[in-house]
C-alpha cells in the first residue's frame, strides 16, 4: 500500500467546523484523508492533544479556529495562535517539520477554502513523506 | 517508624540499584541522616552496588519473589541497565522507580534529542579531548586471544524504568526529597496508607506554586523570556512574573520548593502533576497563554526568547514525555 | 465508574450518507469493539421511529451511552440529545460523529470514505465512555434593571421598561439629566428642536413611579451574575444604598475630544477657533458672534477633528459631517450673507435622509473645501493686520491640487466622539471588554450588537461606538425588550459545559484569572485556589488549556476525552502504512 | 505660495450664468467623457473646483474655458445635475469681461438694462445721423429710380460717408478687441511665473491661429458634426459679408442691379443663406431646449442670435426692395439695418459674446504656445 498522509484536525465549532460543514453542504471535494475533531474554540486545543496526535501517527496535525477578531470568545484564537508558534518551534526541535503542523483561520463562510486547505496540505504532506513517528522509536526493548 | 524492637516484626528485604544515575539518588537515601539506622533497623539490604560487594549472579539466583522493595533509580540506556531491570523485577514483591531518571528518564534522557549513532561520533570521534584516529567505536563483543570480552549494549533510545518493567510505585524528585523517602518506606513497611499500583508516591497532588512563597498575582502576561542570568531577580515576585520560565505551576509539589528558595526557578524534576499525560505539553501551552501579543509577528519575537523548548519543558521528562525522542 | 453499555447507531440519511458509506460494514466493523452493547443502521435516525429505535434499546438492552453517526451535530446534537434524555439518559451521555458534511458529501471514493466513517464512529465510541453527566441550570432573574447613563439612550431605556410595570434605578454620574443631547440646539437631518425631543422625556423619566433616578452617583463595584446582581451606590459621599437587580444597562455615553491637541489648529490660542459643542451652545443663545461682538463674515467648519487619522482616532465619529451640514441651516439663518467654509476630509452622508441633506446644503452657498486627512491638517494662523479678515487658514486642497488660504473670521472644529474617561472604572465594576478604541465590545458586532459576552449586561448608545440620536434609541430599546423578555421568563439558563476547576490540584499561579475573556474566574486567596464562576462561563475551554496544573476541567471536553477520541481515530484504518 | 481664496468670487460669477455652482462634487466624469479636455489641459472638473473655491487668479488664467465647445457630453452625463458644459460657457463670459480692460463687458454682461441703454443709443445715434445730419449735409431721400428702376441707394447713404465710417469702426474694434487680446495673453502666458515661450515658437505656431479661426477643427471633434457644419456656413457667410463691406463696399452697395449670375450676387447671396442657415438653426435650438448645448441662454446669447437676425433680414429687405425700385421702403431698411448693426458689432464684438470669433482661435494658438513652454 502507498503512502497516505493522514491528518488530524481540529477545529473550533463556530468558524471552522463549520465552514467544513459547508464544505459539505456545497458538496465540495477534497482528500478523504483527514479527521476532524470538533473543540468549542481553538482556545481550547493543547499542545497535549497535538503531541498526541503525532504519536499515534498522525503525518500532518491541522488546527483551523475564527479569523483573528472574529473568535466567538473573543480571544480564544488568539490565545491558540500563540501556543500554536510556542508548539511549532518545539516539534521542529523534535524532528518533526513545521509544515506538518499547521494553523488556518477559517470562517463559517469559507467551504472551499477549507477544501483547499485540505488538498494543499495532503500535497505537502505527500513531498514530505510519512511521518518518522513509526521508524524512529526502537520499540522491541519496550516490554509487552 | 516502627522501630519498636521488643515487638519484633520480620525485616522486610530492601534491594538498591541504579541504571543510567548519576549516584544522587543513592546519595539521598544516605541524606536521611539519622533516620538511615531506622531505615537499616527495619530492613534487610540485600543488594546495594554503591554499598555492598554482591555479584549479579547472586542477585539472579535470588528466589522470585523474595526481596520485599527494590528501589531502582537510573534510566534504561543500555542492555545492563535493562537485564538488572528484569531482574530485579522478578525478584521484588514491589518495585520502585526511584528518581526522576527511573521516573521520566531523567537528564540521561535528554540524550534522545540525538541518536546512538551521533553520541557516539560526538563522544568517540568530535569531543575536544579526543584521539582517535582510527574511528574505533565501543563493540558489544570483541575477540581476544583469551576468548570474547564483551560490554552491554548501548541502546539508540533512553528509555523509563516504566517502559521496561511494570512498575508499583514512583518517586519523583532528582534525587528525591529524603523526607519524603522515609514516608514511603513507613508505608510500604507497614503497608498503610498505600496508594494503588501504579501511583507516583512521595509526592504532593499540588504543584510547586502551592508551597512557594514568592508573591504571585494575576499579572501573567509576558513581553519577552529571559533565562535566569539574564535578569536581575527581586527574589520575592514570582518568576513567570518576572518573564523566567519556572515549571513550578506544572511540577508536582514535594521536593520543599529547594530550587525556588535558593532563587533558582523550578526545572520540573517533581514530573507532572497527577492526570497530565505528558509532562512538557501543560506548561508548554500555559508559557503560549503568557504570551502577550496578538501579531503573529510579534508572538515570534517573544518565542525566540525561549530557547531550547525541549531542554527546558522535558528537561527530566523526555524519555518519559507523548514523543518520546527526537524523531531521526 | 459503572461499566460503559453503547449503543451505535448508523444513519443512512436516505441516501446521503448510504450512497457513498457502506452502514452495514460500519456497523459490523463497530459492533465488535468492547462495551458496545449493539450497532444498529437506519434509513432516517432523526426520524420519529429513528429516536423511537434508540429509546427502545436503551430500555431494552440497558443501554447507558448512544453514538449516532449522522449528520453534522450543529445540526441534530440537540434533537439526539432529547431522544436520549427522554428514555432516561442523561443527554450528555451521547455523541455524534460526522459522516455527511464531513465524509459522504465530500468524497468520492466508496472505501475510503467507510472507512473515514469507521474512524470517526470508533472515535465517538471511545470519547462517550469518557462522558460524563452534566446537569441544566438556570438562575431566577430579579426583576428590577440598573441603567448607568441618564443621557437619551439610558432615559428611554429606562422608560420602556418602567412603562412594562418593572423597576429601573437610573443612575447618572453628573448632576443633571439629559446627556449631550440636552445641549443640542436642532438635530439633523429635519432640522427639529433637541430640546422639544428631549424635555418630555425628562419629565417622565424624573416622576416615573418606577424609576428611581440617582444623580451625581458613580458605580463603582457590581457583584453577582446575570438575574442576581448587587450594588452599594453612595450618593453624596454619605449616604449609601445597597440595590439588587437582575440586568444591566450601560449607557455612559461619551466625551467630545479635546481639540487642543492638535497643534495645527490652535484650539485654545485663537479665541475664535470653537469646538462643534462650543457652537451648539452658541446657537442656544440665538446669536452668532466672534468673541469681540461682531458678526463673523467668514465661517469654516472644518471636519475629522480628531477622528480618521491615525494620530489621534482612526475611527469615523459619524455624525459630524452632518451636524457640520446642520450648522450650514443655523448659520444661514442668522447670517444670511456670511460665506461659509466646509472643510472636509470625506463628506459620509450614510444615514436615512443623509444624503438628501447633503444635498440640500450644497444649495445653500457654501464652499467646500477638501483636506488630506494623513498628509497635511489644515493650519490655522493669524491674519495679517491689513487683511480684511480675523485668522487666515493655509492648507492643500485635495480637489484642485491648489495650496491655498482661507481667510477666516470664526472656525468651528467637528470634534470627534470618543469615549468616556472614566470608562474603566465602569467596565471594571460590570464586567465587560473594551476594544482598541475604548469602546464597550458588543457580544457579536452583527447578530448581537446590544449585548455583552458577560449574561444580563447590555450597551446602548455611544459607549458601543459613535452614533447619532436614532441609533442610540434603536439600541435602547433593543436591550430594553431583551431585558423584558427574561424578565417575563423569570428565569435564565446558563452554560452546562463549562469550566471548574479542582481545588485539590490548583497551586494558585493564577494564570488562568486573566485568560477568561468573562472574567469568570477568580482567585479565592483562603481557599488558595482559583474558582469558576460557572453562570459567567461560556465554556470555551481556553483556561482549561491554560492550567499548567492540569486542575481545570473543560467539562464535556476534558483531556481525557479529547485524548480518546484521537485514539480513536488513528486506532482502525487511519493508521496509515 | 499659497493662493487667496476670494469667497466673494461666486457672487460675481452668478451674474455670468453659473447656476448650482456646488452641485459638483468632483467624480471627474466629464473630464473623462469630454472629447477635447487633453492632458495638461483637463476640463471641465478642475475649472469647476476652482470656480467653487473663488481661486480667482488661476481661474483668470485659464484658457480651457475657450478649448470647450459645448457639445454636453458632459453635462448629460453628470451624475449631479451640476450641468459643467453651461458652466464652462459661464466662464467664458466672465474670462470675456475680465480681458476687457475697460470694465464694459462686465456691465454688458450683468445688467440688462445697462445693455439695452448702450443698444438703444448707438441705434438712436444711427437713426438720428441718416434722418437729421446726413439730410443737412445735402443727402436727402429721393423718390428717383435708377434706368433699371432700382432705388438710388448711394444718394442716400453715400458710399464714401459709409465706407469711412465703416473703417473708423472697424479700427475702433479691433483696437479694443487687440488690447483685450494681448490682456489675455498676458493672463495665459505672460504672467506665468515658472515657464516662458521663445518667439521662434510664437512664429512657428501662428499658422494655427489662421487654421483654427478659418475652420474650427475643434469644433468638429465634437460629436455631433452637424453644428460645426451649420457654425462654419455661418462664419463663412458672415466673413464673406464682413469683408464686402468693409473692403468692397463701393462694389458691393452698388445702385446697378446686376444679373443673378454676377460674383456680387451670388456672393450676397451664399453669406445670406449661411447666415440664415445658421441662425435658423440656433434660434430653433434654443426655443426647443432639445439639445443640451441650446438649453440654457443667458440674455447675451439671445440679444446676440436677434440682432443678427434682423441684420440678415433687414439686409434681405433692403435688397429687394432695392431692386423692385420701392424706395421709401428700402431706406427705412437700410436705416434699420444701420441701427441694429453698429450697436451689434461695437457692443458684441468686443465686449461680448461676439468677441468669442477672437478669443477661440487664440486660445488654440495659446494653448499650443504653453505645451512648448519651457521652465525658465
Amino acid at each position: 500500500m502507498s503512502y497516505r498522509p493522514t491528518i488530524v484536525a481540529f477545529l473550533c465549532n463556530w468558524c471552522a467546523y463549520t465552514g467544513a460543514d459547508l464544505a459539505g453542504t456545497s458538496r465540495l471535494r477534497y482528500a478523504p484523508n483527514i479527521r476532524i475533531i470538533r473543540v468549542m474554540c481553538s482556545g481550547r486545543i493543547e499542545p497535549t492533544f497535538i503531541l498526541k496526535a503525532f504519536q499515534q501517527g498522525a503525518d500532518g496535525v491541522l488546527i483551523c479556529g475564527c479569523h483573528p477578531g472574529d473568535c466567538h470568545y473573543q480571544e480564544g484564537n488568539y490565545k491558540c495562535l500563540r501556543r500554536f508558534k510556542l508548539i511549532q518551534k518545539y516539534v521542529d526541535q523534535m524532528g518533526i517539520e513545521k509544515d506538518r503542523l499547521q494553523l488556518e483561520w477559517i470562517s463559517a463562510s469559507e467551504g472551499r477554502q477549507f477544501a483547499e486547505l485540505v488538498n494543499n496540505m495532503t500535497k505537502t504532506l505527500l513531498i514530505l513523506g510519512p511521518s518518522k513517528i513509526k521508524s524512529s522509536l526502537e520499540v522491541e526493548h519496550l516490554k509487552q | 517508624m516502627p522501630s519498636d524492637t521488643s515487638n519484633p516484626k520480620p525485616k522486610i528485604k530492601l534491594a538498591i540499584y541504579w541504571g543510567a544515575a548519576c549516584g544522587g539518588c543513592c546519595v539521598s537515601v544516605l541524606d536521611t541522616h539519622e533516620k538511615l539506622l531506622d531505615i537499616v533497623a527495619n530492613a534487610d539490604l540485600v543488594f546495594w552496588p554503591i554499598a555492598m560487594d554482591i555479584k549479579y549472579k547472586d542477585v539472579e539466583a535470588m528466589p522470585d519473589q523474595s526481596i520485599d522493595l527494590t528501589l531502582f533509580n537510573g534510566a534504561v540506556r543500555n542492555s545492563e541497565n535493562k537485564h538488572m531491570a528484569e531482574v530485579l523485577r522478578k525478584k521484588s514483591k514491589i518495585m520502585v522507580a526511584y528518581g526522576a531518571c527511573a521516573y521520566m528518564g531523567g537528564i540521561p534522557g535528554l540524550a534522545n534529542l540525538y541518536s546512538k549513532d551521533l553520541i557516539f561520533k560526538r563522544a568517540y570521534e568530535e569531543s575536544e579531548s579526543t584521539m582517535n584516529p582510527d574511528k574505533v567505536r565501543p563493540v558489544v563483543q570483541f575477540e581476544v586471544k583469551e576468548g570474547t570480552l564483551s560490554i552491554p549494549e548501548f541502546f539508540n533510545d533512553v528509555y523509563t524504568l516504566n517502559q521496561i518493567v511494570d512498575i508499583d510505585y514512583f518517586i519523583p524528585g532528582c534525587p528525591p526529597q529524603s523526607e519524603r523517602l522515609i514516608e514511603v518506606f513507613t508505608a510500604i513497611v507497614t503497608g498503610i496508607g498505600l496508594p494503588p499500583k501504579g501511583s507516583v508516591v512521595g509526592a504532593l497532588e499540588k504543584t510547586n506554586c502551592d508551597g512557594c512563597l514568592r508573591k504571585k498575582t494575576d499579572n501573567k502576561l509576558i513581553k519577552r523570556f529571559y533565562r535566569p542570568w539574564e535578569i536581575q531577580d527581586d527574589k520575592e515576585t514570582c518568576f513567570l512574573e518576572q518573564g523566567v520560565i519556572c515549571m513550578g505551576p506544572a511540577t508536582r509539589g514535594g521536593c520543599g520548593v529547594r530550587c525556588v528558595v535558593g532563587n533558582s526557578p523550578c526545572r520540573g524534576c517533581y514530573g507532572p502533576p497527577p492526570g497530565s499525560p505528558d509532562p512538557g505539553a501543560k506548561m508548554m501551552s500555559a508559557i503560549g497563554t503568557m504570551i502577550d501579543a496578538n501579531k503573529p509577528e510579534e508572538i515570534d519575537e517573544i518565542i525566540e526568547t525561549i530557547v531550547d523548548p525541549a531542554g527546558l519543558f522535558y528537561r527530566f521528562s523526555l524519555p518519559g514525555s507523548i514523543l518520546g525522542r527526537k524523531l531521526l | 465508574m459503572e461499566e460503559p453499555r453503547i449503543g451505535v447507531y448508523i444513519c443512512w440519511c436516505g441516501t446521503n450518507i448510504a450512497k457513498m458509506v457502506d452502514v452495514e460494514a460500519v456497523s459490523a466493523e463497530v459492533g465488535k469493539l468492547p462495551h458496545v452493547v449493539l450497532a444498529k443502521n437506519y434509513k432516517y435516525m432523526c426520524s420519529d421511529p429513528g429516536q423511537e429505535l434508540i429509546v427502545k434499546d436503551i430500555h431494552g438492552h440497558q443501554l447507558n451511552r448512544v453514538v449516532v453517526a449522522a449528520c453534522s451535530p450543529r445540526i441534530h446534537e440537540l434533537t439526539f440529545r432529547k431522544a436520549v434524555e427522554k428514555a432516561g439518559i442523561n443527554p450528555y451521555l451521547f455523541e455524534m460523529a460526522n459522516i455527511r458534511e464531513q465524509d459522504s458529501w465530500v468524497h468520492t471514493d466508496r472505501t475510503e470514505a467507510t472507512s473515514k466513517a469507521i474512524d470517526l464512529v470508533v472515535a465517538a465510541i471511545r470519547r462517550v465512555q469518557f462522558h460524563e453527566p452534566l446537569q441544566k441550570r438556570s438562575v431566577n432573574v430579579d426583576p428590577a434593571t440598573l441603567i448607568i447613563g441618564g443621557g437619551i439612550s439610558g432615559m428611554v431605556a429606562a422608560l420602556e421598561i418602567a412603562n412594562a410595570g418593572k423597576k429601573v434605578y437610573l443612575i447618572e454620574k453628573t448632576g443633571r439629566l439629559g446627556g449631550h443631547v440636552i445641549k443640542f440646539d436642532l438635530t439633523f437631518p429635519h432640522l427639529s428642536s433637541a430640546r422639544q425631543m428631549i424635555r418630555p422625556i425628562l419629565q417622565r423619566v424624573e416622576n416615573h413611579p418606577n424609576i428611581d433616578v440617582f444623580l451625581n452617583t458613580e458605580i463603582r463595584d457590581v457583584t453577582g451574575y446575570i438575574g442576581n446582581f448587587k450594588t452599594t451606590i453612595r450618593i453624596n459621599e454619605t449616604e449609601s444604598t445597597e440595590l439588587r437587580f437582575g440586568n444591566i444597562i450601560a449607557a455612559v455615553g461619551l466625551k467630545p475630544f479635546d481639540p487642543s491637541k492638535i497643534e495645527e489648529y490652535g484650539y485654545g490660542k485663537f479665541p475664535d477657533v470653537i469646538t462643534s459643542m462650543e457652537f451648539e451652545e452658541m446657537l442656544g443663545t440665538g446669536q452668532v458672534l466672534t468673541k469681540y461682538g461682531k458678526e463673523p463674515r467668514n465661517i469654516a467648519i472644518i471636519h475629522c477633528v480628531g477622528s480618521r487619522n491615525k494620530k489621534y482616532h482612526e475611527y469615523c465619529s459619524r455624525t459630524c459631517c452632518m451636524v457640520a451640514l446642520k450648522f450650514v441651516h443655523q448659520i444661514r439663518a442668522s447670517l444670511p450673507s456670511a460665506n461659509i467654509f466646509e472643510i472636509y476630509a470625506d463628506m459620509r452622508a450614510y444615514g436615512k435622509g443623509h444624503e438628501e441633506f447633503y444635498a440640500l446644503t450644497t444649495h445653500k452657498q457654501i464652499i467646500f473645501l477638501m483636506y488630506d486627512q494623513q498628509e497635511r491638517l489644515p493650519v490655522i494662523s493669524q491674519a495679517d493686520r491689513n487683511d480684511n479678515c480675523n485668522m487666515v487658514i493655509r492648507m492643500n486642497e485635495k480637489l484642485s491640487g491648489e495650496s491655498i488660504e482661507v481667510p477666516v473670521d470664526m472656525v468651528i472644529l467637528m470634534v470627534n466622539m470618543e469615549a468616556h474617561e472614566n470608562v474603566k472604572e465602569v467596565v471594571h465594576a460590570i464586567g465587560v471588554s473594551l476594544c482598541g478604541n475604548q469602546f464597550f465590545i458588543e457580544k457579536h458586532p452583527k447578530l448581537d450588537p446590544v449585548a455583552t459576552t458577560t449574561g444580563g449586561v447590555y450597551i446602548v448608545g455611544t459607549c458601543q461606538g459613535p452614533k447619532d440620536i436614532p441609533d442610540s434609541v434603536s439600541q435602547a430599546r433593543a436591550a430594553a425588550a431583551r431585558i423584558l423578555a427574561t424578565i417575563a421568563t423569570g428565569s435564565v439558563a446558563v452554560e452546562v459545559t463549562t469550566a471548574s476547576t479542582n481545588e485539590k490540584l490548583c497551586c494558585g499561579c493564577q494564570t488562568c484569572v486573566k485568560v477568561c475573556p468573562y472574567s469568570a474566574i477568580s482567585y479565592n486567596e483562603e481557599k488558595r485556589s482559583s474558582e469558576v464562576n460557572e453562570v459567567l462561563c461560556k465554556g470555551c475551554g481556553t483556561c482549561g488549556s491554560a492550567c499548567p496544573a492540569g486542575a481545570i476541567t473543560s467539562k464535556h471536553f476534558t483531556d481525557r476525552q479529547i485524548l480518546a477520541e484521537i485514539e480513536g481515530i488513528m486506532s482502525m484504518s487511519f493508521k496509515g502504512v | 505660495m499659497s493662493i487667496r481664496v476670494n469667497p466673494d468670487l461666486r457672487n460675481e460669477l452668478i451674474q455670468f450664468g453659473i447656476g448650482d455652482w456646488n452641485a459638483c462634487y468632483h467624480c471627474g466624469t466629464c473630464t473623462a467623457i469630454c472629447p477635447l479636455s487633453e492632458e495638461g489641459f483637463l476640463f471641465p472638473r478642475k475649472k469647476i473646483r476652482l470656480m467653487q473655491m473663488g481661486l480667482q487668479g488661476p481661474l483668470e488664467s485659464s484658457v480651457e474655458p475657450w478649448l470647450c465647445y459645448y457639445c454636453g457630453d458632459c453635462t448629460k452625463t453628470c451624475p449631479r445635475d451640476a450641468n459643467p458644459g453651461e458652466l464652462m460657457m459661464s466662464l467664458r463670459r466672465y474670462l470675456t469681461s475680465t480681458y476687457d480692460w475697460t470694465g464694459l463687458s462686465k456691465k454688458f454682461y450683468t445688467s440688462k438694462i445697462w445693455e439695452l441703454a448702450w443698444i438703444l443709443f448707438f441705434a438712436a445715434l444711427v437713426i438720428i445721423s441718416f434722418l437729421v445730419i446726413l439730410p443737412s449735409f445735402g443727402y436727402k431721400f429721393t423718390t428717383e429710380l435708377t434706368a433699371e428702376g432700382g432705388v438710388k441707394l448711394n444718394s442716400f447713404a453715400p458710399i464714401p460717408i459709409i465706407e469711412a465710417f465703416d473703417w473708423i469702426m472697424a479700427i475702433i474694434v479691433a483696437t479694443l478687441l487687440i488690447s483685450n487680446i494681448l490682456r489675455m495673453y498676458y493672463k495665459i502666458i505672460w504672467k506665468n511665473s515658472t515657464t516662458k515661450v521663445s518667439l521662434w515658437v510664437h512664429i512657428r505656431e501662428f499658422w494655427l491661429l489662421i487654421f483654427n479661426f478659418a475652420v474650427q477643427p475643434k469644433f468638429s471633434k465634437c460629436d455631433d458634426k452637424r453644428y460645426w457644419g451649420a457654425h462654419w456656413f455661418l462664419m463663412s457667410g458672415y466673413t464673406i459679408m464682413f469683408i464686402v463691406i468693409v473692403v468692397f463696399l463701393p462694389w458691393f452697395q452698388t445702385e446697378k442691379i446686376l444679373p443673378v449670375w454676377d460674383p456680387q450676387r451670388w456672393l450676397g447671396y451664399y453669406a445670406t443663406f449661411g447666415l440664415l442657415f445658421g441662425l435658423v438653426i440656433a434660434i430653433f435650438g434654443r426655443l426647443k431646449k432639445k439639445d443640451i448645448k441650446f438649453r440654457f441662454s443667458h440674455v447675451s446669447d439671445w440679444l446676440f442670435l436677434v440682432m443678427l437676425t434682423l441684420t440678415v433680414i433687414t439686409g434681405i429687405f433692403i435688397h429687394i426692395f432695392r431692386i423692385n425700385g420701392m424706395p421709401m421702403a428700402t431706406y427705412v431698411s437700410y436705416i434699420t439695418h444701420m441701427a441694429v448693426l453698429v450697436p451689434m458689432i461695437l457692443i458684441e464684438v468686443p465686449f461680448s459674446k461676439w468677441s468669442h470669433l477672437a478669443y477661440r482661435p487664440f486660445a488654440v494658438y495659446f494653448t499650443q504656445l504653453k505645451k512648448n513652454a519651457v521652465l525658465k
